[in-house]
């Protein structure tokens, strides 16, 4: 059940100057959720800010009542929630969305770009959990911008592309040589910036194996209410905070 | 205890807090965080005749104190609605008014005409003042001859109560209210969100699909207070106020400029219990105030 | 380098910058905070044919990311402007635009013809659209014949640069920009305030001594954007935008959406440099986006 | 003349739950100012608040480079500018308006109400060093809402009255005594709310002797430019912030 709750500011952990990993803490519990699902966050006192934010849930602990997100600054929005105080409360309606799909899978591959990368964590989990054998392709423009690959080689194998060649293989994330070598996975799950994710879909339709993008348009509502999020399927426009964000690609008009 | 009913033609509300059509869904979207039972009224997603898939997407952008948006009345329609919706959401006990639309006279007469057979379904909205819409829509809402001319076509196949809902983008929004209210219109809803538009300089694009789109929120709150205001004093027939609404004291402003009740849209999207915050709000400000009866603030603007 | 040069009829100004009447007084009042030389133009503080003290106190109220005010064109007249102020603001070196007002056409031919014998004043900006009189202003400015009337009567007896200035209160804001156009002026000037209204729920009275009010600041900005588009695509004459600009970002979107040059109003008031921060702005726009002439930005709104 | 500059929080000394002093601190020199001169703060990151606040400059010291206000809460924006933290900018716009005039007086009553008695600090100092007999009479309703007294007992005497009889005389500060027992102030000074100092206007005049009221009307620009803060005299309508806000009351048209 979605719920609205007053969380409080717990604290940061500064990835790189313009990323950082949120931590909000409740004295009620923290409701259950899935890999994919996402929260719509109030940011406090952020002259400019008028509507909630959208983040996906990076990581939950039931036990600390915490929840964490993994964020980008990329606008006021995110500039003001990167500037909170202890103390300070931040209304949180959670959790959104559907999450990813695992059952059948057997090798997955997790492609991600940039911010992109936050709903991994907890999918990377539940795929070892289930058994899946789990590798991470994670795409950035230069060093500095690949985080979290510890937390990932805990999970799995980790791969690498950065534009500039300062980490990994050089190149865009579609050019890593994970998708020429002998290519054993049976499910790609990526999220990331549009056109990426698009160049990940069209080479899992060429694999011919299934492949699950976590979108992320623009909301208003983040509920299902205001119909402003919808992204084109083979059924109609559907909401992607309602009936996405993860979408099978196969489900999607992209033009690809 | 302060009575916190209100009429508006037929109907009864048992307090005057309703949610503005498009951005409450269908009510249900709503229910895990409140007890839909609590509200006056809802005022459910703009209906058409047939299926619509809206605008292409983006369809929303964010501005100061306000937002776009350019749904264009994207739903399933009425045969839809009635069929698969209404059945569902019609135990709340609360009046569920629709929300009617039309790209022709001919399609709001259809759309009325189903809906004027659903039992339970006691009044509707009819919307013409949609921007967001190539045919129809607000093309209706800012002529007073073809605002008059569409009430007078749904008022002949409606029999319950008809709330007509008003555009802003009119330079004077009391002829067209008065061209309503002459049609047969029991009351007036307003206001409809005002056409607007958004430019992304890096891109060097306009951010929504259409272009253009309709503009909500604080932002239009003194603008559609002020049309308001005007309305009342030019008709006899009840005004439902809306536009920016975000706390009970913008609803009070409201009332006091003659909102007979008041509808709630973006705010909901902020805070999706603020509803109910704005209906402990009025009771408190009538308690404070010793008014015993709600209804008694509406039109109560003192001189200055 | 970047070419700030813009052209508005036979004025060329040496940047789009200009601040908006009413919010910067005659200029003066800012000579302490900035080089009022730099400015493309100044629009001073609205005229009419005799002393008027205005509306009565209060005249402004703060609301949702804009305020309201209702200063009703308080000025010491036409001929105090030309014998007392003008001699003092003459010697800046930027263009210095009067703006004139009347109750009725004759004295708007009035104040331009006083106006158009002062040597340096070289075009003068017809307010159309002030909604704080009780006659004409706004009157004029939302019907298209009298809109029409009173621009062919000051074109008549002013030679040289005419700029008419629009109300957004209308439905259709291309038909009024039109018809100005048809009758000889140089450039539309968009948009004035929103009728709008504040009320003070504690005492129940409006806000402001006059009820209703002018809504400006960034919350009108995406309706004035949207208004600026729509009469760029709508007439030849430049276009000069305005409403709710507060950075060099929302002064591109004006140009992308047809402006020519833009005017700077309440953001004045938040910050007495702003203007000089928006050309600086402006000009790092360009050289990003390699740009040379600021002149190629007007109405280069891509398609989405 | 007059600047914008940029302080820095620098500190608050609380009064009362809802009043405070705040200091600002600029690396440049402060300006001179008078007694009665005020400024316009932009208060940073604030919410729903758009325009800048105007406040009498209560205190000012050259040597620290610090300005100080006195401060009481009353809606958003001054709720606000009492949340600030170490670092916090501030934007402010200063000296404005007129101030008090001293020439000639020899025996002066500050009569203050408020937060009214904000100029009455730079007032009451520049009045000694003149050489004026100063006394202080400040009204309140009730004892907790007295306050600055320690100041205005190193440059006069201090008088009080509240409403509730918890400090000084019981009532409104026009029925205080000092207005009764033989009268030998020959000017008035007064700032507070209006009803206040209509009815000390009102005194004055029956008095025969001048008043002048420091008034705080509604501003948007703060600097002459909008004309929005008018108040009519009998020389027509004039700008608060700039005529203003120091008025000779037989000056001003106020139905007394
Ligand atoms: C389901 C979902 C999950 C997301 N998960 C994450 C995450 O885990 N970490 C993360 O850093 N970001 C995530 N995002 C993106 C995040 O919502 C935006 O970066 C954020 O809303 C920008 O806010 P801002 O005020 O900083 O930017 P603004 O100043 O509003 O705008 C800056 C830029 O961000 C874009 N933007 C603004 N609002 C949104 C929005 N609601 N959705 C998408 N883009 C927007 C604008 O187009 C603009 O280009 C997610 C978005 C969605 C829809
Ligand atoms: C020249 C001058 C000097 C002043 N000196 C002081 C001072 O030293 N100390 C002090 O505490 N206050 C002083 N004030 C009053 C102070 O400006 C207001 O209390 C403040 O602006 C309220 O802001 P807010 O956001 O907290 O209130 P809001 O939330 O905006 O409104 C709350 C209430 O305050 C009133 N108010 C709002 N803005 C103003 C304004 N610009 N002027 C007057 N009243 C307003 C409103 O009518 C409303 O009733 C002075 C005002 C003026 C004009
Ligand atoms: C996303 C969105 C969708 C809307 N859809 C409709 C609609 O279908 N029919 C309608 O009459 N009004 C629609 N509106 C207008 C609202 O009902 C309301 O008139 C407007 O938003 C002003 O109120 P507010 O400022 O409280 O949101 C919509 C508004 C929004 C923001
Ligand atoms: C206090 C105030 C006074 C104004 N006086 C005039 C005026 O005398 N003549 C005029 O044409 N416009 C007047 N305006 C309108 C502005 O010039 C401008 O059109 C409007 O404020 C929108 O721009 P903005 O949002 O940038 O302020 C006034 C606006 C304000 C806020
Ligand atoms: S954001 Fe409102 S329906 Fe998805
Ligand atoms: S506040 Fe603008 S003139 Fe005084």
């Amino acid at each position: 059940m979605k719920q609205i709750q007053d969380f409080k500011f717990s604290g940061y952990k500064w990835l790189n100057y313009s990323t950082y990993i949120l931590t909000l803490k409740t004295d009620e519990s923290v409701a259950g959720l899935e890999p994919g699902n996402f929260a719509e966050l109030q940011i406090p006192d952020a002259p400019g800010v008028f509507l909630r934010r959208p983040f996906s849930i990076l990581d939950v602990d039931h036990k600390k009542n915490t929840l964490s997100f993994y964020i980008k600054i990329v606008g006021k929005g995110t500039r003001q929630l990167g500037k909170l105080k202890l103390g300070d409360k931040v209304s949180v309606i959670y959790p959104l969305g559907n999450s990813f799909t695992v059952n059948g899978t057997q090798k997955a591959l997790l492609v991600g770009g940039g911010s992109g990368v936050a709903p991994f964590l907890l999918l990377g989990r539940k795929l070892k959990k289930h058994g899946v054998d789990v590798t991470f392709l994670i795409g950035a423009r230069t060093k500095e911008d690949v985080l979290l690959t510890e937390e990932f080689e805990k999970l799995g194998k980790v791969l690498v592309t950065t534009e500039d060649g300062t980490m990994g293989q050089t190149g865009l994330v579609t050019q890593h040589s994970a998708f020429t070598d002998d290519f054993t996975f049976d499910k790609i799950y990526t999220c990331g910036p549009d056109p990426m994710m698009k160049a990940v879909a069209r080479i899992a339709k060429e694999k011919g194996i299934d492949c699950e993008a976590s979108l992320e348009n623009m909301m208003a509502c983040g509920i299902g209410a205001c119909l402003c999020c919808v992204t084109e399927t083979i059924h109609g426009n559907k909401r992607v905070c309602t009936e996405g964000p993860v979408f099978n690609t196969k489900e999607l008009v992209w033009l690809i | 205890m302060v009575d916190l009913n209100v009429h508006i033609g037929d109907l009864q509300l048992k307090n005057p807090v309703g949610t503005a059509s498009g951005t409450f869904g269908f009510g249900e979207e709503y229910a895990d965080f409140m007890d839909l039972n609590k509200l006056g009224a809802i005022y459910v997603k703009g209906l058409t005749a047939k299926h619509r898939e809206g605008n292409p997407y983006p369809r929303m952008a964010e501005t100061s104190s306000g937002m776009l948006n350019a749904v264009g009345l994207q739903n399933k329609g009425v045969d839809y609605f009635i069929s698969n919706i209404w059945p569902r959401i019609k135990h709340y006990d609360t009046e569920i008014i629709p929300n009617v639309n039309g790209s022709t006279v001919e399609e709001y007469i259809e759309v009325t005409e189903k809906l004027n057979e659903v039992e339970g379904i006691n009044a509707i909205e009819l919307n013409i003042s949609c921007p967001n819409v190539k045919e129809g829509g607000m093309a209706f809402g800012v002529s007073c001859p073809s605002a008059m001319a569409v009430t007078e076509a749904v008022r002949n196949v409606f029999d319950k109560t008809l709330i007509v809902k008003l555009s802003p983008n009119v330079t004077d929004i009391t002829e067209i209210a008065k061209g309503v209210e002459d049609m047969g219109a029991d009351a007036v809803s307003l206001v409809n969100t005002f056409l607007a538009m958004a430019i992304d300089v890096k891109t060097r694009r306009p951010v929504l699909s259409t272009v253009t789109g309709g503009l909500s929120g604080p932002a239009i709150k003194p603008i559609a207070l002020r049309m308001v205001w005007q309305v009342y004093h030019a008709i006899k027939i009840p005004v439902i106020g809306m536009g920016g609404i975000m706390n009970a004291t913008d609803a009070i402003e409201f009332m006091l400029a003659g909102a007979t009740a008041i509808q709630i849209g973006t705010a909901n999207f902020i805070d999706p219990q603020v509803t109910l915050k704005i209906m402990d709000g009025l009771v408190s400000y009538c308690e404070e105030q010793n008014i015993s009866k709600i209804s008694d603030l509406t039109g109560q603007l003192r001189n200055i």
